[in-house]
């Protein structure tokens, strides 16, 4: 099973040199400490900053420079600042290369929900809807259960939808997923579980690649 | 021409109980102070108040709410404000839910004079219950109207006499669409300066969209989510 | 009969201080010359600038600044440039106070055509479209009739349109005339210019004002 | 990140025989000089050119409608070129005019993912022919789509070498949307210099819009209406 910082170190096995990506609140944050030596990619805050650095020393603080999650955060050189409207155009016309984000639930046709638990204080989706729409490239980071241990990968979502037949990829402790045809795809399995722990834990049609692999992750 | 006020009570003259306001920021960054403070010693009541977040407990926008000013809020994300909760369970609140960049480009269509536009943000979501979708070029896509308000209060960095403005970091934010869509705009600014004083290759938002302008003052600009590198 | 700069004069009788303006080609830019000392009033470009100033002196030509004429120009104090875009987010959206604008035919019900005559060379509408769909304080400057002698004020526009329903006001050599209810109403008539001249020199339905007056220029 | 390519032949790579393009600039003002150039020396075929304008008979796109590469413009307004006319009569060359305002909108529309969008301009005219239009709140609109194009080239003042883009004066123009607009943005620039440079709060084009960018040369700048004043 994968720690948090292992999924997101997985996670950073996908960037690519000169991407553009944004990660939100949660595990898919960690990524940002995992990005390859010498590779450079842009992390785009949908507050209104690409190009966002770590999070400031003391004497840097800047009330005037957060992130989408309302922390306070640096600029790297060639950074740049606009407004939510210019931000929502790079996400919404696609001129993101990747998103990560986290989820409550994923299904086997690629919807997802991640915003809305009924019954309890809805706080609203953010810009989760507008990510989920603007890339065809989103991965899921997520544990593979829920705390009371049920699949978070179900046949169809049952909590309110934040968009549908989006997610193509999920990672989680368990292992990482394609979504094809209506199924998960196990392609590559965490160290130390085994295809039965991951078929226990899914409650969506799962199926085992042929040529799945074992996670590699340093 | 004559936009400049004396202060944040001069400012918001004219706002009256029922009317729509737009309040730029995202969380407690870029907010009107010196306007929220004002319209919480005014009072009006029953307003509808277009804004991202609704503030913290005791902060922005929170502060209307502890007076029971606010009748409706459309924002994307409301978390952070057990007021906000409270009195939203009992009915005394409604609360219109938006995808945060559907409701960036809803503000900008509005103060662009576009009163309707196609995104697929939320198709097949509960957001497009009741809204006209399309299939356009294989894709499908809900139809979102815009967004205009009666005031909108807008917090820039500096700003001229002529209600040129320039934000800071990412406190510009709904600033500048909500300056657009406001029918009288009210920009409160940190510096307030001659007109000439500023590039104008350099101004975020021109002045034609800003009908009033002062200096604020004792700017708190609190942060919600001190962060810090070792 | 009012010269061209007479009747930009009249025009600028109609100016505010604080306005926000937008000169077409033609008489409409000569209004510049006459907004009066002490107002206030700025110029909109729609290519991207508000607050334009005179003709550059020659050592201040700057290929990088001209106006919607592509005539070089300067910039006042307080100016501020922006893509067409928001140029025309402005116009469209209605923060324009007043648009003056050129035609080649109005119509009694406001129509305009300005953009096109069919058989001769199509340049195209530029920004007249937005322009007179985008506020509803349009003053059209034009002469009351073509070079043939024939009236510009018709009961239906012959040429394609630019804009229906759109025109509320109307200077000519001969006088002002609001649009109301499907006639032309003379309010001013230009010195040395009597009801008869006018009544000839227009094809659509006119309606003298029963308080008409002299047209006042200096 | 490598966006940074020697010059506008190397820029260019990519585009050919009846591709759509994005040309900025109004006029001659803001115009891809290095661009146009390179495109000439290339020689494609058949494209169809989204810019405002159509240049004039020794400049500008002008200089591509004499090799007879452009089959399509789509502009707001192309006088000032009797090569161009020529062409227009003789039926080599196709054109769709579209209203200035609606052709910005298009382009930025097409950069935000927004498809369509309603607009009040045209409607009532030829313009609006076979589009849809509809009443919204007692006003009638028309219904435009968006463009895209495979390439826009764009000409900005600065410019570092991860995209990010300042304009200079009125040459801004058309040149943020269709930077926006290009599924590959090529951008020329007078001075190209390191990241970090350029104040982030400046930047007018953010580098996620631009994919290759070069600093050009022997800008001409040439002037269509020299008007001074005494």
């Amino acid at each position: 099973m994968l720690t948090k910082d292992q999924i997101a170190k997985r996670i950073a096995q996908e960037l690519q040199d000169g991407w553009y990506v944004n990660l939100g609140i949660g595990i898919p944050t960690l990524v940002a400490n995992y990005i390859p030596d010498g590779m450079h990619v842009e992390l785009q805050s949908e507050n209104g900053l690409l190009g966002m650095g770590p999070f400031p020393k003391e004497e840097e603080i800047d009330a005037d420079l957060i992130n989408a999650g309302k922390q306070t955060v640096t600029m790297r050189p060639g950074a740049s600042l606009f407004s939510s409207s210019d931000s929502f155009a790079m996400i919404r016309g696609g001129h993101v290369q990747l998103t990560v984000l986290g989820a409550m639930e994923v299904s086997e046709n690629g919807d997802i929900a991640n915003w809305k638990i009924p019954g309890k204080m809805v706080k609203g989706m953010g810009g989760a809807m507008d990510l989920v729409a603007g890339t065809d490239n989103i991965i899921v980071a997520m544990m593979h259960t829920n705390r009371a241990g049920e699949s978070k990968l179900l046949d169809r979502c049952t909590l309110p939808l934040t968009g549908i037949n989006c997610i193509r990829r999920v990672i989680t402790d368990l292992g990482m997923f394609s979504i094809e045809g209506g199924a998960f795809i196990l392609e590559e399995i965490a160290p130390g579980v085994s295809v039965d722990d991951v078929k226990k834990a899914t409650a969506g049609k799962l199926i085992v690649s042929p040529v799945l692999k074992t996670m590699l992750i340093d | 021409m004559n936009k400049v006020v004396k202060d944040a009570h001069e400012a918001i003259q004219g706002i009256t109980n029922g009317m729509t306001l737009m309040l730029g920021g995202f969380g407690l960054c870029g907010i009107p102070e010196n306007c929220i403070a004002a319209l919480v010693k005014a009072g009006q009541k029953d307003l509808t108040c277009i804004s991202n977040n609704a503030g913290v407990d005791d902060f922005g926008i929170g502060l209307m709410l502890q007076q029971r000013q606010v009748k409706k809020m459309i924002s994307s994300y409301v978390g952070e404000n057990a007021e906000f909760e409270r009195q939203l369970l009992s009915g005394e609140l409604e609360v219109e839910l938006t995808p945060q960049g559907t409701l960036a480009e809803k503000c900008r269509a509005g103060g662009a004079g576009i009163p309707a536009f196609f995104t697929a943000t939320g198709y097949g979501t509960e957001i497009a219950e009741g809204k006209e979708t399309r299939e356009i070029n294989g894709r499908m896509y809900v139809l979102e109207e815009s967004l205009t308000a009666d005031y909108a209060l807008v917090k820039a960095w500096k700003g001229d006499k002529y209600g040129n403005l320039i934000y800071k970091g990412t406190a510009r934010n709904f600033n500048p669409m909500m300056a657009m869509a406001g029918k009288i705009t009210i920009a409160e600014v940190e510096e307030l300066v001659e007109p000439g004083e500023l590039d104008p290759n350099q101004v975020h938002t021109p002045g034609i969209f800003v009908q009033r302008i002062f200096q604020g003052k004792n700017y708190e600009k609190r942060i919600e989510q001190r962060t810090v590198s070792k």
